[in-house]
């Protein structure tokens, strides 16, 4: 049928239909319809299907307070959004919406069955059984709960959409743009500032577009905003929150509302919105009444039929019963008269009710029942009629209707104002909490501030019944499915406040965030425990005000640009090269060069062997650098590292070792110093940043009185290392102004000069063992620098290596990976690192921990170096070590792989550990059990080729 | 059935420009080789001796490409192959950071929109000539107001990729 | 996303741009070898963490570079005030 | 108390349900206790539960300024896991999973204890290192723990990307079979009505405003709003606030309270099996009974009581959820939430006595509180009554502040190079 729709009114587009399918059945509808209204013009009673009972469902509510018009929209291949209000969803051409937790069909849900015996799921019922037997509840009872429970079905695929963000200031926003936030905006735009008004929806305008008197004003009124250059309006926005210093979050619809060929660009864009002033405009909700049958399709709220009929032109039935106890209800029935709605009658718990108001409903003929409640409502999916009784208890009468309107009061939305931290205030007049007081500059105008008349009425949505609260059948929380009796059953079974009766009987937990139920349970609640409401106390709201996408809230945080990935300026020709990468850090750096089919192992193997028979060049330009400059340099490297500093020859290098205050490594490189005031330090890749801080920290807070800066030059060089007993020879050709010969340019040194024509700082230094400098020139001439020194090495027999022959290679020489081979919990001397501990220095940081009980006390984790017995085997890093393989588990285990590498150079595996007391076991034989095997090593020094250091000089 | 499908460009295969890109109301370029430094001292008056020039009192203010980034910390984007004393031995620390960043330049009506994308300031408040470092999300950015409709912004080199890339995602007309 | 006045900018910029130090007015001894492990322990480990007013270092990192104090309600976490480092607890 | 059970729940549905009792009567506080527990957590009614019931101290109240349950326990994330590295964090938290099997009946309260297992992804070479050594440890430990390998990560959660072309590739997992989750409100409602019927008294709206300990300094009793209660023996496991009730006793505490914040979304059909978390990218998730997405957010970098945190963390949440799993971006945030998280200076909790007689502490859990419910509760009751340590919970002492014999997971998984 299609007899819904109202002759004229509406903001409409009748000339204008559209085109939608909903469960796969082709509708119409017009411009300006919601999805709701144009169903309802149909016809459409059933909507959803309730989330624990499986009830039919209709329309409750015509905005974001509808629990139970959820709705699936399908705009085609991931691009599946479940969960939408249909009152909120904008019609356009083709749009494609199902309805959701129902199986198989709306019409006929089978699990309806759960609906007979809901007398067996109370509140907390699943508290209460499901333990038997024990294994039952994972393997039986949770599994069918969680597939009946849920709504609609999650997305499965990537989501093609993308997504805006931007930050904006203003001198005051104003959320929410019916008359008041209207009003307010014009009048802050007077004021010259710039104002920002958003509004959740299709159009500006709130309660006024639902009262064809105002449009004229309203037209006027957008027209006069949108002439002002300081005001941005913004419908199709909902701010979800509000937070510190009226920093409010918006979330912006740009194209869901359209169809899917006219959609181009973002989807949604979130709003981070900085202001002066924030004005809250955002109206108030009518509440439901409680009552037998409350939630039979067909029952609503008076003010959304009233919407329906005025901003879309439909009908909700041919014939209504309001259910009142606010005058609301009967100015809104007079408001559906006058468009030509059938109003059969209005009954109202009230006796009192003013005379205006009857005299105006008997003009328009309509029945009025004082001092009545509406005590049940026939019909399963749709409305048939209602049964009305003297003060809810009286002898039962029928009125036949398609249609129940409801008027329970009004509750002020004053979720942004609670987001603030705002106090609320509880106003019996409204029956509501209205807002009192907040330190943020922040006001509430209009209904959400408690100033509105719409008439009086009484508070408290429990209707009152011949039948006890636990045989009602009265639904609060609609959506959930949680009753009356529920709330009656909480509060006997012991919850008292309404923070605990929430959440026992889940009532305001479902999607609308009980935008229509708090209240009423609050004052069932109060009601049955004979306290004051004030004393159950409120839920508190949180953000978001209303549900919203995961992918506004990313904004541009999405693949590419989810987070920066940092390369170096040689990166390029490694990936030329087909090198493999891992990530360290912000950082992506080069692993290995595999050739042909090489695999790791072998990559790696190869790289070794050139290395240390010939040459290789390395990136090493992620390394951390600081400039330390000033006259008190050297004194502040001094307190900040272990060793000393002071005694440093410009020209010469030094390993530094960086202990946090609480004794234990964070840091380590090699640092040079260039002038007497000048040092060049380096730091881990990862450890850049820390470490910078917490120097930047000592100086600025501790040694305030040092002249000495820091400037961070990570990126300000490009680092090659060139490593082997031919490196002297491949960079001699390239290098200006610097006597590379042993005597003059010895290990450990530093010299300016050039290289290819440019600046360049050399280091001859060495963490493989070889001969070797880091060539450091500035990153803009790093690539070619680079392919210079790598023409030249091809000369000599030169590889690439990457980070995993770098490992190995140091772990020949027992170098440590800050990070690996230690773990935040080792000293220097753990790390057989004492000889980098100045003696004689009276402090460095760090140095008062190290002389804690705990850290002086014997048998801690020391570094060692382990050979298996079996020297193929290549130990798992991170396996753990016993001394006993036969022990029963749980097992004393007394250290840890830290370092585990096969050794191409010895031909052998070789591996790094930290071992209690490791030191003392020089010789022993150690156990690493395996799963399937236990694998013995011997103990050794962490040293495993070239002890004595000769190859550096080569 | 989950099937998640290959994103279109992964970190790893982002671009940096090198041609500028027009989108409707901004134009994103490269800002060209400069010479920068890092230029720190207690006192200002022996640091602009050094380096010969005239050091901007208050922070976020600038002179002739000189920004004052913090109470002892001045930052200089200077002409190309500008090189500047390092005052050995006095209490100043002159040090060269000219490859270390690379300058980006947004211009246009819509710039600040795109700027504003991702940096938390009011800088539609910020003067014409003035200059702060702060983020672009989690980026750390120095942003110089060039002109009126023109934003010269400085960025460290590896995170360039990434913030043109992200600048393009904000580009109304230059989307991808 | 507070927004933290910065008494070397002075101006109240963006959270993101500063990053928390920890409790303020804890001073690292001149000479900590001559403080008890108790001694010790307290400067490294123990802190007030009071409910309400609340002396607090941040630094300035995206912005100044500086390390400030702060006096901030730990309820609401509004500001009282900010000063430089080196001025008296206030 | 009357059973719980499917018969019990029949029965009373042909009386609409008006036989069940209180879950807890709501008691006046007496002049004295046996024992008193500062905070109705569920670490503290558990402790009130144990002391009853395993260690024969029935005389004991629970005191809470609010409401039970409406601290950290109703707050958090519901994750249950015991794969720690050191022997310390394994026995401890081992100690709690064995406890969570079987608790509903122990309890008579389903406190739907889910072993959906607990799968940490590996991103980098160094998570590989750290999750291996994690295995290998717990599994001489005893603690089960294992390696899968991307397709095996994927297998058992098909909402990861395990494309090596995303930010942060997925290396692996390491996976928990017995981890998972629990209601978290029913464990603390389950430990509240199974204790009050051994006999405690639960007290609520009743903050503690002073700790009076007598001229040998030994703790003589509780000032509370509702006067003063006499007890020798005092348990204080206030989370966030432990700090404040400690200095009550002129005690100051290695103790900083952060925000951390949590959020759910919208209820859908199962699409997410298990708890799925990533230490490099940050984000952690589950899906709960209701269909609710279950995100962990970080804590905000300063201390707050506030409750609140900002914004941006959650942006950086859900770009991190959505980068690990891409299909979730057109899912919608239902609700968020802050607690007040207190964290010791090795992110390791503080459990047993203190320098004050008398006078008991479990503190310290920050975020990871939930997962120790039943251990906690038990080994501080064991404290108290036996006024010694049980030795799994020895060397979660004060002393280790000052001798550096810290418990410091966090550092074990240390940034790498």
């Amino acid at each position: 049928m299609s007899g819904f729709r109202l002759a004229d009114g509406g903001r409409i587009d009748r000339r204008t239909k559209r085109n939608f399918t909903f469960d796969g059945k082709a509708q119409w509808g017009y411009a300006g319809d919601s999805l709701a209204s144009a169903l309802l013009a149909q016809g459409q009673m059933l909507f959803g299907r309730s989330f624990k009972y499986h009830r039919p469902r209709g329309i409750l509510g015509a905005g974001v307070e509808e629990p139970n018009a959820l709705v699936t929209v399908d705009r085609g291949p991931g691009r599946i959004t479940p969960n939408l209000r249909a009152p909120s969803v904008a019609l356009h051409d083709g749009l494609t919406a199902t309805s959701q937790n129902r199986f198989p069909t709306l019409k006929t849900d089978l699990i309806a069955v759960n609906n007979v015996f809901s007398a067996f799921f109370p509140a907390g019922f699943y508290n209460k059984t499901f333990m038997w037997p024990r294994a039952a509840w994972e393997k039986v009872y949770e599994p069918i709960i969680r597939r009946l429970a849920g709504l609609g079905d999650s997305p499965t695929t990537r989501d093609p959409d993308h997504y805006d963000a931007t930050y904006a200031h203003c001198e005051t926003l104003v959320v929410g743009a019916g008359p008041a936030g209207i009003a307010a905006a014009l009048e802050a735009a007077a004021g010259g500032g710039r104002v920002i008004l958003i509004d959740e929806q299709e159009e500006i305008g709130g309660g006024a577009l639902s009262d064809p008197a105002q449009w004229p004003w309203l037209e006027e009124a957008s027209a006069k905003l949108a002439a002002m250059d300081n005001v941005t309006v913004l419908p199709r926005t909902t701010a979800i929150g509000h937070y510190h210093q009226n920093f409010v979050v918006a979330a912006e619809r740009l194209t869901d509302h359209l169809s899917v060929d006219e959609a181009e660009g973002a989807r949604e864009k979130l709003w981070r919105i900085r202001a002066g002033e924030v004005v809250l405009a955002m109206g108030a909700i009518e509440r439901p009444l409680v009552f037998e049958g409350n939630d039979v399709p067909g029952v609503m709220l008076a003010s959304a039929a009233k919407t329906f009929a005025l901003r879309y032109g439909v009908a909700v039935g041919r014939k209504l019963v309001v259910m009142a106890v606010h005058d609301s209800g009967w100015r809104d029935a007079l408001a559906l008269h006058k468009a030509g709605v059938n109003i059969a009658a209005i009954v109202d718990m009230r006796r009192d009710v003013a005379s205006e108001l009857i005299e105006g409903a008997r003009a328009a003929r309509i029945a009025c029942y004082q001092g009545y409640a509406v005590t049940g409502v026939s019909g399963g999916q749709a409305v048939k009629g209602v049964t009305i009784a003297l003060a809810g208890v009286g002898k039962g009468q029928k009125i036949d209707c398609d249609a129940v309107l409801m008027a329970g009061g009004w509750t002020p939305t004053v979720h942004l104002w609670s987001h603030a931290k705002g106090s609320l205030r509880w106003d019996e007049a409204w029956g509501a909490f209205v807002p009192d007081k907040t330190h943020e500059d922040l006001r509430c105008v209009g209904a959400c501030g408690g100033a509105w008349d719409y008439g009086k009425g009484l508070s408290g949505g429990l209707l009152p019944a011949p039948k006890p609260l636990h045989d009602s059948k009265a639904f609060v929380d609609f959506q959930n499915d949680v009753k009356a009796r529920d709330i009656g059953l909480a509060v006997q079974e012991g919850f008292r406040s309404i923070e605990h009766i929430k959440r026992y009987t889940t009532n305001g937990m479902a999607t609308d965030q009980g935008k229509t139920s708090n209240l009423n349970g609050l004052q069932i609640a109060s009601g049955v425990l004979h306290r004051p409401v004030t004393e159950i106390g409120l839920t508190t709201f949180r953000p978001p005000y209303t549900p919203q996408s995961f992918g506004a809230i990313l904004g541009h945080h999405k693949e590419a640009l989810f987070q920066p990935l940092r390369k170096s300026v040689i990166d390029d020709w490694a990936a030329a090269q087909g090198a493999v990468y891992e990530n360290v850090a912000q950082w992506r750096r080069a692993r290995y060069f595999p050739q042909g089919s090489e695999d790791m192992d072998a990559a790696v193997a190869r790289e070794c062997r050139t290395v240390r028979s010939a040459v290789g060049v390395f990136d090493a330009s992620t390394l951390g650098k600081i400039e330390v400059v000033g006259p008190d340099a050297a004194e502040f490297l001094n307190r900040m590292y272990t060793n000393p500093w002071k005694s440093l020859e410009p020209g010469r290098c030094r390993y530094g070792l960086l202990l946090g205050e609480h004794g234990f490594i964070i840091d380590d490189g090699v640092s040079a110093r260039l002038a007497p005031d000048r040092f060049h330090l380096t730091t881990t890749t990862g450890g850049a940043a820390r470490v910078l801080n917490m120097m930047e920290d000592y100086l600025q807070t501790e040694w305030s009185d040092l002249d000495v800066w820091l400037t961070s030059t990570t990126e300000q060089w490009a680092v090659i290392a060139v490593q082997g007993p031919k490196a002297r020879r491949v960079i001699e050709p390239l290098v200006e102004g610097i006597d590379l010969s042993p005597e003059a340019f010895p290990h450990m040194s530093v010299r300016e000069g050039k290289i290819c024509g440019v600046d360049t700082r050399l280091f001859r230094v060495s963490f493989t063992g070889e001969l070797g400098f880091e060539v450091n020139v500035p990153a803009e001439h790093g690539r070619a620098v680079w392919e210079a020194i790598w023409a030249e090495g091809q000369k000599h027999g030169a590889v690439a290596y990457g980070t995993e022959t770098m490992h190995v290679l140091r772990a020949e020489k027992g170098f440590i990976i800050v990070g690996q081979d230690t773990d935040g919990t080792v000293t220097p001397d753990d790390a057989g690192l004492g000889w980098a501990v100045g003696k004689k220095k009276p402090d460095f940081v760090g140095k008062r921990s190290l002389a804690r009980p705990d850290i002086v006390a014997p048998g801690r984790k020391q570094l060692v170096g382990l050979l298996t017995d079996d020297p193929q085997a290549v130990l798992e890093e991170g396996a753990q070590i016993v001394a006993d393989p036969n022990q029963p588990v749980p097992m004393t285990m007394i250290g840890h792989v830290t370092s585990s590498y096969h050794s191409a150079t010895l031909g052998r595996s070789i591996a790094m550990a930290l071992v209690a007391g490791g030191r003392d076991r020089m010789g022993e034989t150690l156990h690493i059990p395996m799963p399937d095997r236990t694998i013995s090593a011997k103990v050794v020094a962490p040293m495993f080729y070239d002890a004595e250091g000769s190859r550096l000089n080569g | 059935m989950v099937e998640i499908a290959e994103i279109a460009v992964s970190a790893a295969e982002l671009k940096l420009g090198t041609e500028p890109v027009q989108g409707a109301g901004v134009r994103l370029s490269h800002a060209g080789p400069r010479s920068r430094y890092s230029l720190r001292a207690r006192d200002a008056k022996v640091l602009a001796e050094v380096v010969g020039r005239t050091l901007p009192g208050k922070i976020g203010d600038q002179a002739e490409g000189v920004i004052c980034l913090g109470p002892d910390e001045w930052y200089a984007i200077l002409a190309e192959d500008t090189v500047l004393p390092r005052g050995e031995g006095l209490p100043v620390s002159v040090t060269d950071v000219s490859s270390r960043a690379l300058g980006l330049v947004l211009e246009g009506p819509a710039a600040l929109a795109v700027l504003s994308s991702g940096c938390p300031l009011d800088l539609a408040n910020m003067g014409v000539g003035r200059a702060t470092r702060t983020v672009f999300e989690t980026v750390e950015i120095v942003v110089w107001r060039e002109a009126e409709d023109r934003w010269h912004v400085e960025v460290w080199r590896s995170f360039a990729t990434w913030l043109w890339n992200a600048f393009l995602a904000a580009m109304p007309g230059a989307h991808g | 996303m507070i927004l933290i006045h910065c008494p070397y900018c002075e101006e109240a910029r963006p959270e993101v741009e500063f990053a928390y130090g920890g409790e303020a007015h804890i001073a690292r001894p001149v000479d900590p070898s001559t403080y008890s492990d108790e001694q010790w322990e307290e400067f490294l480990y123990i802190r007030n963490n009071p409910r309400g007013r609340h002396h607090e270092r941040w630094r300035h990192t995206h912005g100044c570079g500086r390390f400030f104090n702060a006096v901030r309600d730990t309820v609401t976490d509004v500001f009282e005030t900010t000063y430089k480092a080196g001025e008296a607890r206030k | 108390m009357k059973r719980f059970s499917g018969f019990n729940l029949i029965g009373e549905a042909f009386r609409s349900h008006q036989g069940w009792p209180e879950h807890w009567p709501d008691k006046a506080p007496k002049a004295s206790y046996d024992a008193i527990i500062v905070g109705a957590g569920g670490h503290g009614l558990g402790a009130a539960y144990y002391l009853a019931k395993k260690y024969g101290i029935t005389n004991v109240a629970v005191i809470e300024k609010g409401w039970l349950g409406g601290g950290n326990t109703g707050r958090n994330t519901t994750i249950i896991r015991s794969n720690y590295l050191y022997d310390e964090s394994a026995h401890l938290y081992d100690h709690a999973v064995k406890l969570w099997d079987g608790l509903s009946q122990d309890l008579n309260y389903n406190i739907m204890y889910s072993k959906r297992g607990v799968l940490m992804l590996a991103h980098n070479v160094h998570d590989v290192q750290s999750f291996k050594r994690h295995i290998h440890a717990n599994r001489l430990n005893g603690v089960d723990n294992e390696w899968l390998t991307p397709e095996e990560c994927k297998a058992y959660c098909p909402p990861i990307d395990i494309s090596p072309r995303t930010r942060h590739p997925v290396l692996g997992g390491a996976l928990q079979r017995r981890g998972g989750t629990a209601r978290h409100d029913s464990v603390a409602w389950g430990y509240a009505r199974a204790a009050s019927a051994l006999g405690v008294d639960i007290i609520q709206n009743c903050a503690v405003t002073g700790i009076r300990r007598g001229a040998d300094g030994a703790i003589e009793g509780v000032e509370t709003e509702r006067g003063f209660i006499a007890s020798r023996r005092v348990g204080v496991s206030a989370a966030g606030s432990t700090s404040l009730v400690m200095k009550m006793a002129g005690l100051d505490f290695p103790l900083e309270s952060y925000p951390l914040q949590a959020l759910v979304s919208e209820p859908v059909k199962p699409i997410f099996p298990c708890v799925v978390m990533s230490n490099t990218v940050h984000a952690y998730m589950s899906q709960s009974d209701k269909g609710e997405l279950v995100i962990g957010a970080g804590t905000d970098q300063y201390t707050s009581y506030s409750q609140r945190g900002a914004f941006h963390i959650v942006e950086h949440t859900l770009a991190a959820i959505c980068e690990i799993f891409p299909i979730f971006t057109r899912m919608r945030m239902l609700r968020t939430w802050g607690g007040i998280v207190d964290v010791t200076p090795d992110r390791s909790p503080i459990l047993g006595k203190t320098p004050v007689k008398g006078l008991y502490v479990n503190c310290g859990w920050g975020t990871g509180g939930f997962k120790a419910t039943p251990g906690a509760g038990d080994l501080l009751a064991y404290t108290m009554a036996h006024d010694e340590p049980h030795k799994i919970n020895a060397p979660y002492n004060l002393d280790r502040f000052r001798n550096g014999r810290l418990i410091d997971e966090a550092a074990a998984a240390a940034v790498a190079h």
